[in-house]
């Protein structure tokens, strides 16, 4: 595992400093650190939800719900600084902040136990459970909006002690905004989990061989339940944080995040098939989306080719090393008939 | 050939006991490994050569250049004669070469005819494939190995011996010159042993030339011709059939006498450590009892051997007792205290794990190291505040290689990169490392070389003597005879009898397990000193 | 689906574009309410500005057997069909919000003018710009036609006023999160940019959101368009200089009253098939005026 | 390959029938001949899209870049309508119809090959190559397109020898959309080619074990590549009717297609890991998605709940025959241990 991931690293590495070099030769401003922050956010964003898909494509499975759940959470929380309508009691009740946190992360959460129990336990293919997740949480989403964007009641009101919201989830500390913090938090702890933790050995062996890791007595089903939902989890985080830096609500917040969130993790050089790779990977993988994206903006690509061209970059982001394997084996069984031809043929005899 | 299958011309006609393929200085390397170093090698027409060697010999690796599977590093094929390149198997298969996989190469979604016919379909006029043809042709090779299974079963549906026969039918079904038989009896019956090698004496007799590769080293000594050795990717040795035994094979497949025979060993068993109650299992899909009330014992320091043949139901039996399936009725109690409602992880936390029949499928995780494999099952053993303790993760992985002595570079090697034998040294080590008080192994030696089976039975009983309870699977009489303490025997998912093989011959387990003692596996019953063969 | 006997009753389909967006879920709500007041049943249908959807729907409706039909058309020349097949069935159908590219089909066309929009905006916008200064443009998603027909009439105005200088525009597809990232990042390549247009609200307030980030909101105008209540809001508070007002709800009530008229008397009762519907400019001085996209007084 | 595949299949069957029962009894019209035929139509678009998905499917691959080629075939085919500015010349050419419909196929079969060519040769992940080709074929029909739809020229003009495309690809055969004439002829190409042509065999061993396929010979990159072949086909087939049917080229036509069809061989009872469908199933299971999706129009299910409900109908569809399976099993476990009570306990005899 070693050695590979690390060439793996390496070639995502190397797309990553490849695209910084072209863009940074092409523009001035690329490289300014007010620039640099910019795009730290953005890839924030996504690299957080790629955290949760590397645990899920760890164990070959793959989930298309994490943007419909970005969204859900954004209108769970939306709904609940609006105010809860309690019934029999007339009342209405407004959760405090913290509470609104919990509960909305916990939505993410749910619905990734949905996915996982359905997954895990009757077995169904991840593909097809989390893209009907998908719709279902997009519905969820626009029903819970029902065609109204929730904004300026995400500020709270003194009066009903729900304020505080923007302070923290849209803060900058030490000028780094706040979704980069939890990213870095998230990273280093997902870093552990995979790497230290007997959980994290038991999602890489139940990804490379259930059955042979089941037998070996990790509890494969329970591994499986709960990467979808951390998946979720980190969806509802995403939610949260994203609410507060467009600081509104919509119905159609998350639309394709999960795609963004696959390619990064397999940029990153994690194998669809399970089993293979890393946090470092997945967070160079975001960076090379991101720093793409931004790129072409700054350079002036017109948007139709920035499409076009963000294609052509996910596919030979993937290409790349699988080429160079190829050139390598060529050059490999060269060198080693080289080698035999080198040790002059022995002609035919059959030894008694 | 008894029963001409396809209008297939034969690639010539030569002599019996003329070299028709012939291999000259074969060479193949996989990255750093060094599969075949030079080699030479005969095949001749009407004659079985028989390839003997432990395992990473090099032995299928040659036979898969031969067949255009691989293309050698060096050297140099003729055939008839004349120099070839094979490119494929399907260029390999135009000349009248066939292979029979070691690993069953076969589709389950797919049915037997489709399978055989996979790649050579028979077109109608139209272009359509003559699924008609295809049908009849495969009912007649069926019956000519008389194995009653329709064209249109479904191969998921079979069980592992008679995948092995639909591969053997394939192989006939494509009229080779050249017939490569890679370990094909591994999951056949001994009746079923008869049969094929019924098979190849028609086959010889009509000029087709066999190679022929068995771990089961006295059936292959009674089918060659030709015994060819091979070791450590060099040829070592070749006789012709007649000058050779069992002990000139091992001892220059190994370099070495390689000899085990436990029968001696200490009986200071301890309490019963597994006690298994009328135990019945049905199988859920076709309702029919697999394992039909079973009881049976095990002590500590007590190693049982379960004998019986293919589809006797031991493996439905190991995998109830493990967890992995549910049970119909019946107890299981391990020192005491019932299991029954316990999945495998808890079995394995109260100590009862289980080293599985199939090794790549459910015995190793390829993408782990040799160590991240050892220390798998034993994980929670190594943990301090949640996290994994390096210091004591690699402390315990060192003292598990050593002690099940795995041949490996070292811990961080990648598990796939060693030989059958050291993986399943690995699965076996990865359960030991959980402080089991009894261990099920489910055929642990097939596919495995004699040197290996006599390591890993050497493990099982110093574990046994520090009070380790074993029950353990095997379909080879020699090993059951030498390398146990009682012999269970298991027919038709019931306990017929038990034997202690101190005190009983081989014939009358075989006679038990409801297998006749066959010519071709009783002719060297004397020499039981050489177990796991026989 | 029954009958209807007289004035009032039986069934209207609203086949809208996007509820899940404010600005059709007015139109929507709008047309429900009218239908109700008028003694109709009412079903709703969206076809997210995909012809193809649209087409389902429509022939769905006509297998249905509604009595009415209202729908805000997916494409000018790309509605002309499914609309033929309404008549030919002889059901009244009326069109909100944007027009087809032929007349004497639908009983009556009632259309948001986009292009008169854009120029009241582009005036206004421009005018708060002293008619120079540097300024990026975002886009709506350029499936949409409103997406180019309101960058073309921003064009109009502006290319009027030579020291007005575009210096980049990009596709944002009416998001407001997309139009924060892009905004972000042309904000990194022009960072002395004076002034922002926005083919929608949502776009605008994104871009608001990142100048905010910024520090820069205060040196730069920026101009939206849909007259949604947030833009509102932000027009109060100075973040936008305008927004433009589509009187989709007033419209949508003429639409359902017209409705009716044919389906009870075979007339509209009015005399243009087509008729447009001015949009408003919102700015600080009027911006009490607008609520939920009704405009009052 | 047979029983179990009948089982599934008629799982789809059975909710197909639940579907049509359910809607029927809640609205009048629902079985109006007009509003099958409506279905049909638009079941058809799916259904052949669905068609080229199944093979892909059977290999064990996904494309995910169907619904962008059938956008793409169609701008292509409207920019030649448009006329084809010739290079030197300062002329326009103006090709005939059957001239663009080759054209504009042989581009949706381009597309797969070059799919085709990078999961078979370069062994790049179906996912990711597929993804990567969704992208770059929506910036390549926005840059053709170039904000414009394409409407009127689609007509042709008698003097231009380009007219006759509606005249074809709008009619109406004996009352049924040309559509639903073109699903039905390629259900039957596809079901001839699956079951009575050795590449159907290949296709269904490759996909279900390829090292054996290959060994026996079978040519696995061949077949691979051909297969996205045929999924490009089918959409440019889709992307040519389609803006017949809209008489229209725009730019996000055939957007989200992918998952449609994907879900149309799920439901119709493949499985995604390759060697299980038929093409009976995948047309049943556009039908499902077809039938569902009319009847929540019909009986006036809000948008957004349609988009919950179709999601939840997608897992359903698939969960049934899981849970029956492990109803099934539960119940033979029941009348086992019943049989083993009722044969009275032998005790435990240990013969010697
Ligand atoms: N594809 C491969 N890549 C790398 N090494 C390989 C490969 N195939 C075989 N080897 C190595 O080549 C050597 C010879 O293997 P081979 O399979 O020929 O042995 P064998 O004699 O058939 O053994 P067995 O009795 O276990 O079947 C071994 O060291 C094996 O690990
Ligand atoms: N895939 C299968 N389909 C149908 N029946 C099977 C299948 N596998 C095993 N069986 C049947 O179940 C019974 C028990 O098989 P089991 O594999 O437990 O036997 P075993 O003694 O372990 O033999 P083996 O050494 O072949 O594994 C046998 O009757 C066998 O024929
Ligand atoms: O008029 C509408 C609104 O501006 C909406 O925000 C996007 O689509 C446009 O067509
Ligand atoms: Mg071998
Ligand atoms: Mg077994």
């Amino acid at each position: 595992m070693t050695l590979s991931s690390a060439l793996v690293e390496g070639r995502a590495l190397l797309a990553l400093i490849l695209i910084i070099a072209v863009f940074a030769l092409l523009s001035d401003n690329y490289l300014d650190p007010g620039n640099l922050v910019t795009i730290t956010k953005q890839v924030a964003f996504n690299a957080i939800l790629a955290l949760g898909m590397l645990m899920v494509i760890l164990n070959g499975g793959i989930d298309l719900s994490v943007g419909s759940t970005v969204g859900l959470t954004g209108a769970v929380a939306g709904n609940l600084f609006r105010g809860l309508d309690l019934p029999l009691t007339q009342a209405i009740m407004f959760p405090q902040v913290w509470v609104i946190v919990v509960i909305s992360v916990g939505v993410g959460a749910l619905v990734g136990y949905v996915n996982g129990l359905l997954i895990s336990r009757l077995r169904l293919a991840p593909f097809i459970v989390t893209l009907g997740m998908l719709y279902v949480g997009r519905g969820l989403t626009e029903v819970l909006l029902d065609g109204q964007n929730i904004t300026n009641e995400l500020r709270g009101q003194e009066g009903l002690g729900n304020t505080g919201f923007f302070e923290v989830f849209a803060s900058r500390p030490l000028g780094l905004p706040i979704s980069a913090w939890v990213m870095i938090v998230l990273a280093i702890l997902a870093s552990i989990l995979l790497v230290r933790s007997p959980f994290g050995r038991w999602l890489y062996a139940s990804g490379s061989n259930e059955r042979a890791a089941e037998l070996s007595g990790v509890p494969v089903t329970r591994v499986k339940t709960r990467i979808y939902v951390i998946a979720g989890t980190c969806a509802g985080i995403v939610g949260l944080l994203q609410i507060a830096n467009i600081s509104s609500a919509t119905a159609d917040l998350g639309q394709f995040y999960e795609l963004n969130a696959i390619a990064a993790v397999v940029i990153g050089g994690a194998a669809l098939s399970g089993g293979r790779g890393t946090v470092k990977g997945t967070i160079i993988g975001a960076f090379v989306i991101g720093f793409l994206a931004n790129g072409l903006v700054i350079v002036g690509v017109s948007p139709f080719w920035q499409q076009v061209i963000t294609g052509a970059v996910i596919i030979l982001a993937v290409a790349v090393d699988r080429i160079q394997q190829i050139a390598q084996n060529r050059a490999a069984a060269r060198r080693a008939a080289a080698e035999v031809r080198a040790k002059t043929p022995t002609t035919a005899s059959t030894p008694a | 050939m008894s029963a001409p299958a396809t209008e297939v011309a034969p690639t010539g006609t030569a002599q019996i006991g003329e070299v028709v393929l012939r291999a000259v200085g074969i060479s193949k390397t996989y990255g750093v490994t060094k599969a075949l170093k030079g080699v030479d090698f005969d095949v001749r027409a009407g004659q079985v050569t028989v390839l003997f060697g432990e395992n990473g010999a090099g032995k299928s690796t040659l036979m898969k250049i031969l067949s255009g599977v691989e293309q050698p590093t060096g050297g140099q094929l003729v055939l008839h004669e004349e120099p070839v390149t094979l490119e494929n198997t399907v260029d390999a298969v135009e000349r009248g070469i066939s292979i029979i996989h070691q690993e069953t190469n076969l589709c389950p979604n797919l049915n037997v005819r489709d399978n055989i016919f996979l790649g050579r379909e028979l077109r109608t006029r139209a272009g359509g494939i003559d699924y008609g043809r295809e049908a009849e042709i495969t009912s007649r090779l069926m019956r000519q190995l008389e194995e009653e299974i329709a064209p249109q079963t479904l191969v998921a549906d079979l069980r592992m011996g008679q995948q092995q026969i639909v591969e053997i039918a394939r192989a006939l079904a494509a009229e080779a010159r050249i017939l490569i038989m890679d370990e094909p009896t591994s999951a056949l019956s001994a009746s079923e042993v008869e049969v094929l090698f019924r098979v190849i004496r028609e086959l010889t007799a009509n000029g087709v030339a066999i190679v022929y590769i068995s771990h089961h080293l006295e059936e292959a000594i009674s089918i060659a011709d030709h015994a060819v050795v091979l070791r450590d990717g060099e040829l070592v040795a070749h006789e012709p059939a007649g000058d050779i035994d069992l002990p000139w094979v091992v001892h220059r497949m190994t370099g070495r006498q390689a000899e085990y025979d436990f029968r001696e060993e200490p009986r200071d068993f301890g309490e019963v450590a597994l006690s298994v109650r009328n135990l019945t299992v049905a199988d859920l899909a076709t309702g029919r009892i697999v394992v039909d009330d079973v009881s049976i014992d095990v002590r500590a320091g007590e190693i049982v051997c379960l004998y019986g043949l293919m589809g006797a139901g031991r493996t439905e039996l190991m995998e109830t007792l493990a967890g992995r399936d549910p049970m119909t009725a019946g107890e299981v109690l391990l020192n005491g205290e019932d299991i029954a409602g316990l999945d495998v992880s808890e079995r394995i936390s109260r100590g009862l794990g289980l080293v599985p029949e199939d090794r790549q499928r459910d015995g190793v995780v390829q993408m782990l190291s040799v160590g991240s494999n050892l220390s798998l099952a034993g994980l929670r053993s190594v943990v301090r505040r949640g996290l994994i303790s390096r210091t004591s993760e690699s402390g315990r992985i060192r003292r598990g290689m050593d002690e099940v002595t795995v041949k490996a570079a070292g811990p961080g090697t990648p598990i796939t990169s060693l030989s059958g034998g050291n993986q399943q040294k690995v699965v076996i080590g990865k359960l030991l490392m959980t402080d089991p008080t009894v261990l099920l192994l489910d055929e642990p030696t097939r596919g495995i070389d004699v040197g290996a089976k006599g390591e890993i039975f050497a493990l099982l009983f110093k574990e046994a003597r520090k009070g380790l309870g074993v029950l353990y699977v095997t379909s080879e009489i020699g090993e059951a005879m030498t390398a146990s303490h009682r012999i269970v025997v298991m027919n038709k998912g019931r306990i017929v009898r038990e034997f202690d093989p101190r005190t009983s011959s081989r014939a009358e387990v075989m006679a038990a397990s409801g297998e006749s003692a066959s010519p071709a596996t009783s002719t060297t019953t004397t020499d039981e000193a050489i177990g796991g063969t026989q | 689906t029954e009958d209807a006997g007289g004035k009032g009753g039986g069934t209207i389909a609203i086949i809208t574009v996007d509820p899940s967006n404010p600005y059709w879920k007015a139109e929507v709500d709008t047309a429900k309410k009218a239908a109700t007041d008028l003694g109709y049943d009412s079903y709703t249908a969206a076809h997210n500005n995909d012809p193809d959807e649209q087409n389902t729907l429509i022939e769905t409706a006509v297998n249905d057997k509604v009595d009415g039909i209202l729908l805000d058309p997916a494409g000018a020349d790309e509605s002309i069909a499914a609309v033929q097949k309404v008549v030919d069935a002889d059901i009244p159908i009326v069109l909100i919000n944007a027009e087809i590219s032929q007349t004497g089909l639908a009983a009556s066309q009632i259309v948001s003018n986009n292009a008169q929009g854009a120029t009241v905006g582009a005036e206004a916008w421009a005018a708060s710009m002293n008619y120079k200064g540097t300024y990026v443009e975002l886009f709506g998603n350029p499936s949409d036609n409103n997406a180019q027909v309101r960058s073309d009439g921003y064009k109009q105005v502006l290319s009027q006023y030579p020291d007005l200088k575009k210096v980049g525009q990009e596709i944002a597809n009416w998001d407001r999160q997309e139009g924060q990232e892009k905004m972000e990042a042309l904000l990194a390549k022009n960072p002395d940019i004076t002034g922002v247009i926005s083919g929608n609200d949502e776009m605008a307030l994104g871009a608001v959101n990142a100048l905010k980030a910024k520090g820069r909101l205060d040196q730069v105008k920026v101009l939206g368009f849909d007259g949604s209540q947030d833009a509102v809001d932000a027009v109060r508070s100075g973040e936008l200089v305008a927004t433009v007002v589509q009187p989709i709800v007033e419209g949508t009530n003429d639409a359902m009253k017209q409705l009716d008229s044919v389906i009870t008397s075979g007339e509209t009762g009015v005399s243009e098939e087509k008729q447009a519907l001015d949009c408003v400019l919102v700015t600080k001085d009027n911006v009490d005026s607008v609520e939920n996209l009704v405009i009052s007084e």
